[in-house]
This record gives structure tokens, C-alpha cells and sequence, in this order.
């Protein structure tokens, strides 16, 4: 009964809890054996900056619990390039290596390819 | 409608009823599958939609009181509705387990909900036809 | 096969619409519900690109409640699909997948 | 102890309950017998326009909760003109006659003039 | 700090703790005026920001936890906490008196709160010498 | 007097900035927290206009917990101001009225 699943994460880190508990939707499906992939675009790309302090906001740092997406197996994680160019963040200044970069044709390709899509 | 198009839905809902329209949406929606006499297999309430667990919600008679109708439609269909266990621990629903577990003086999840882990919303994608989710 | 996109923000407000926008396929659908209902109108951000997208084969819809409870029934541009609750269920068996922006 | 309040209301109505709750603030000032204005501004002048039918969504129309400012006293209605434009909306299209239609740099006066200023 | 220089603050929260910071923000700008020696005339809660009085929530021990920190900053200042009674009736937060008159079999609202109506922020803004908003 | 504007939402994705740099007077302060940090990139949406604003002698500032929290602290534009909260509580006292747009 496995499905192919693709988290889309929207949203900045910190000012809501969204992105956090997006990450948490994904360790859960990563924990029950399910064929998952995540995508950052938009905001959500501002997660993926190296260097969070969340202490300073009594917050747990984001980019440690994405840290953890490769411990639990996700392998395909995806980022919208147009989300990185905009905001002129460059793949050196972000926390994972294994990064798909795609354009908005291939992003759009993506989500048709889905059986689920989780919208965060 | 025949059997071959009946079809299993989940919903997960993300924002908490009356602030956002999103609750209502949802609602909506699952009352217009279920008289399509489609088959919906579990709502899953995460973030702030595990407000619409509350039985403490107490609005004027004059508005419609969505926490209410998603009893009652628990009822009519025998709804699985689920509330997250950790966004529900950190916003202050608990049912009388939690409560106790948690040294806390009462408890406010109503009874046609269950308190779960999120891996019921990765089964519920797993098994149903359609995932929808409403966010706020 | 394609996708169905809901957006539920006004693009006046937020970015929910022009970034569904950028990675929607011309055989994708669009709804509009909730605040999204907005987008509707002719002066809307992104009401040109919804308007070509239509030209090219894409489905635009919107909630009629939605619309109705705004007072936008006269303002809503041409070739939006006014639909109701048992159609957004039918559009998510028409479509693959339903990915939310909001 | 009056001050000169204004409350500036920018929000879309029925998605979110902010401009619901924002006209029940003002109310509740025009009966404490403060000097309460309203702004509205942004999204908030869809809040303004005609034939609202609520009920489609299960909720009470706004226009008829705007209608009681008037009833409540409260005659300092102002509407930032570029929003309306911006949305092609004429004032003929809406509820309230005593507008007072602002350009930009007088929104930014009005704050100014404020000693009290809650923002919704 | 010259006795003359003193100001008189009140806030008014309109979003939820965890789900959004801004109710964290308020806290933190709470704490850095009162340590300067200005007075805080009333905290009020409205909107979603009713969810920061609370008793029931549990959040993970590693994390803040914002309900108990204004719980403690009400003790250690006397601070007037004060909850919109019509916005927490319709989001099911409730102290005993209002959980008698609604017939409810439980309540949530944390003691160091008081219930009470829109009158509150009013007088807020009228007496204090500024009322600052942190909306979501 | 002057006004102080709070900002707290992302200018990539909501409206709030740019909606107060249209009303924002010369002599105005403009304090960018939360997810309003994200404003005080380089290439943020309005950050051309708050560069403009600040040569003609208004002053913007960003409250430093929140853009130490996101990693931001090598990124923040010339000439913003970086407070913390008790700064944040003088700036309050420094204008008359402080306007919050989110």
C-alpha cells in the first residue's frame, strides 16, 4: 500500500510553526516505510539556511531537524531554483548536500507525478 | 452511483475553526462527498485544526458552531476524526488519558474524537484515493 | 495526468496565486475558494495570467459560495467557472493530486 | 481620559475573523465613548462593498455589522483611495456614504495625528 | 530611570502561542519594559491570542513554555491578564464561572487570567500611554 | 509626531512592507521583526524603497534575535539598524503611535 508522497513546504522557518511541523509530517512518513519526497519553494527555501540560532528565540533550530531528513532515509529532496534565485541564496549557503534543484516546468512535472501531495 | 466510483477520501485540516474559513471549507466538503456516497476514511487534525476538538467552544446561538456539526457528523457516518497527539499536547487539547498522563486538572477534547500520532495521517495518504488538505 | 491547485489567500494579500502560477501545467485546474475568491476579479494580480491559461486549455473555478457571501457575483471575470461544493469534489477525482497554496 | 484612537482595519472579510472581530472592537469603543476612527485599508475595503450574502457561508454578513458604526456614533470612516483603485472598486459600489476618501500621504498624516492606534 | 520618564504600556495579543511568535515577541517586549522600570497597565488577550491563558497545554520539556511564562511573569509583577470573554467563548476558553453558565463540564483558563469583555482594551488604550498590537 | 511601523511578515510573501512604504512619512521608523526580518535582505522585495526611505532620513531597524534565529546576520542590508527587545521598547517611546501591519 505504498504511495508515492511529496511534501511541499512553503513556508519560512520560525515566525509560524508550519515549516517545524511540516518536517515532523515528513520524519513520520519517513518512520512508516512510505516512498517520500519534499520539496522547499517560496519562503520555505529560508529553511535551508545554514547557521539558524533558534536559541535567540527560545526556538529549536530548523536546519538541525531537517539535518535529520537524510538519517531517516528521505532521499529525494527537492528545492525550487527561481525560490533561491529571488531571494539570491546560493546552494553553498544551504545546510544539505544531496539538493535536486528545479526550475517551475519541472516543478509543475513533480506534483502531476504524485499519487498524495501533503500541501505545508 | 455505482460501486466501481465509489471512492475513499481523507482530509487533513491545519487551521482552527472561526478564525480561518479553511475548517468550514473542509466541512463542506465532507459533507458533499459523503452524499455523493463517496467513502471517507479519515479526518486528520493538525496544527491549529486541533481546535476543532474542543468541547468547550461555546459561540452564540445565532452562529454556526462547527465544532458541534463535526460531532454530529461523526456520528451520522461513523467518522474516524483524529486529532495529532503533539500539536494538540502543545495547543491544550487533551482527553481524559492525556490529562491524566499530564497532571492536568481537566480535559477538553470531545468524545468523538480520537487523540493519535501523526503516523495516522501517513496512513490515511497511504490508503485513501484522495489526500485533500486545508490550510490556514 | 494533472493537477488541481486550490488557493485560498487574496493576491492582493498574499503570494499563494502567483506562485501556483509559476509551476501550473496547461492541463492543470485552478480553484478559487475562501479569501482566494479575490483573484476572480478582472483587476486581480495574476488575473491576465489566468485569463491566458484559460486561453490555452486550463481550467479556472471558483467557489460560488465563496463568491456570493463576498458580493463578487457581478465582478468575476469572464471564463471563471462559478462551481459549488459536489463540483470541488468531482474536480478532485478529475485531477491526480490536489496540491493547496496557502 | 479620551484619546484620540484610530483603528486601522486591513484585512479581506469571511476568510479570517479579523475584520469581524476589528468592527466589534470599534463598537465597543464608540460605546465606552472613546474618539474612534476607522481606516480601512488594503484588503480591508472589500469589507465595504455591497449585496454580502453571508449566509452562503454559514456567517453573518459584514456589511450590516458596518452599517452600525454609524448607529454607534462613530462618523470618522476613512477609505485609502489607492486600495480602492487598486481593486477597481467606485464608491458607488459601497455600503457606507460618509467616506472620507484619503490619498497615501494622508493615511500616513492620519497615523501621525493618532495618540492611540490599533491595528487589525 | 527618573520617576518623570515612566511610561504606562498596556499590549494586545491577537495570535496563538507556538503557532505564530508573535505572542512570544509580546512576552519578550513585556519583560524588557517592565526591567526598565515602566509600568504594564494590562496585557488583552483577543483572537486567537486567547489560547496564550490556557491551562491544558503540555509541550515537549525541551521547549518554551509560553502559557507558564506569562503565568509567571503575572505572580512576579501583578500584571493584569485579561482574556475577551466573546473571543475566548467561540475558541472554548473558559473559566469556572463561564463553564457553569454554558453547562460545560470543564475549564481551561488559567488562574491568573481574568475573563472579561472588549470594554477592557478600550480602557487600555484610553489610560495607558501606549497600546502596542502583535497581530498574526 | 512620527509613527513607529512594525512589520512581521515575509515581503516574498505577504504585503505588509510594501503596503507600509506606501503611507510611510520621512521622518517614520520602520522595525522589521519575526518573519519581517526576511524585508531586511538585500534583494528583498521594497528593499530598494527602504534604502531610499533611510537616505532621506527615516531610520529602519531589525530586531538582532530575530535575524540571528534565521541565519541572516551576514545578509541584512546596509544601514539597518539591528535592536534587541529593550531598544525595541525605547523605540516605542521615541514615536507617538506604533502601527503593526501583518
Amino acid at each position: 500500500m505504498s504511495k508515492k508522497i511529496l511534501l511541499v513546504s512553503r513556508h519560512a522557518p520560525y515566525g509560524s510553526s508550519t515549516a517545524r511541523e511540516a518536517i515532523d509530517v515528513a520524519l513520520a512518513a519517513a518512520i512508516y516505510d512510505q516512498d517520500i519526497g519534499i520539496l522547499f519553494m517560496d519562503d520555505g527555501v529560508f529553511q535551508l539556511l545554514k547557521d539558524h540560532q533558534g536559541k535567540y528565540i527560545n526556538q529549536k533550530n530548523i536546519d538541525s531537524m531537517l539535518s535529520a531528513l537524510a538519517l531517516y532515509g528521505i532521499e529525494k529532496i527537492y528545492v525550487h531554483q527561481e525560490s533561491l534565485d529571488n531571494r539570491t541564496i546560493t546552494t553553498n549557503e544551504l545546510i544539505l548536500d544531496d539538493l535536486q534543484l528545479l526550475n517551475s516546468i519541472d516543478v509543475g512535472h513533480l506534483l502531476s507525478q504524485q499519487d498524495q501531495l501533503l500541501s505545508f | 452511483m455505482d460501486h466501481a466510483s465509489i471512492m475513499i477520501f481523507s482530509l487533513a485540516i491545519y487551521s482552527a475553526p472561526y478564525s480561518s474559513q479553511a475548517s468550514y471549507t473542509a466541512y463542506q466538503f465532507a459533507v458533499a462527498l459523503l452524499s455523493q456516497g463517496h467513502s471517507l476514511h479519515r479526518v486528520f487534525f493538525y496544527q491549529d485544526g486541533v481546535h476543532n476538538a474542543t468541547n468547550l467552544a461555546a459561540p452564540p446561538q445565532d452562529e454556526f458552531d462547527l465544532q458541534k456539526a463535526w460531532q454530529q457528523l461523526a456520528k451520522d457516518y461513523q467518522l474516524d476524526l483524529v486529532v495529532c497527539i503533539a500539536a494538540a499536547l502543545r495547543r491544550g487539547i487533551l482527553n481524559e488519558g492525556e490529562a491524566k498522563r499530564y497532571d492536568k486538572a481537566s480535559h477538553n477534547c470531545a468524545e468523538e474524537f480520537t487523540i493519535s500520532g501523526l503516523g495516522q495521517l501517513v496512513e490515511a495518504a497511504a490508503v485513501s484515493d484522495k489526500l485533500i488538505s486545508f490550510g490556514y | 495526468m494533472s493537477t488541481l491547485h486550490t488557493i485560498n489567500k487574496s493576491p492582493y494579500a498574499h503570494n499563494a496565486l502567483s506562485s501556483c502560477l509559476k509551476v501550473c501545467a496547461m492541463n492543470d485546474g485552478i480553484l478559487l475558494l475562501e479569501d482566494g475568491v479575490f483573484g476572480a476579479l478582472i483587476s486581480a494580480p495574476g488575473a491576465q495570467e489566468l485569463q491566458i491559461l484559460i486561453k490555452h486549455g486550463a481550467n479556472v473555478f471558483a467557489l460560488v459560495n465563496d463568491i456570493k457571501a463576498r458580493g463578487l457575483e457581478e465582478k468575476v471575470a469572464p471564463d471563471i467557472k462559478l462551481i459549488d461544493y459536489n463540483t470541488f469534489v468531482q474536480l478532485t477525482l478529475d485531477h491526480r493530486c490536489v496540491q493547496s497554496w496557502y
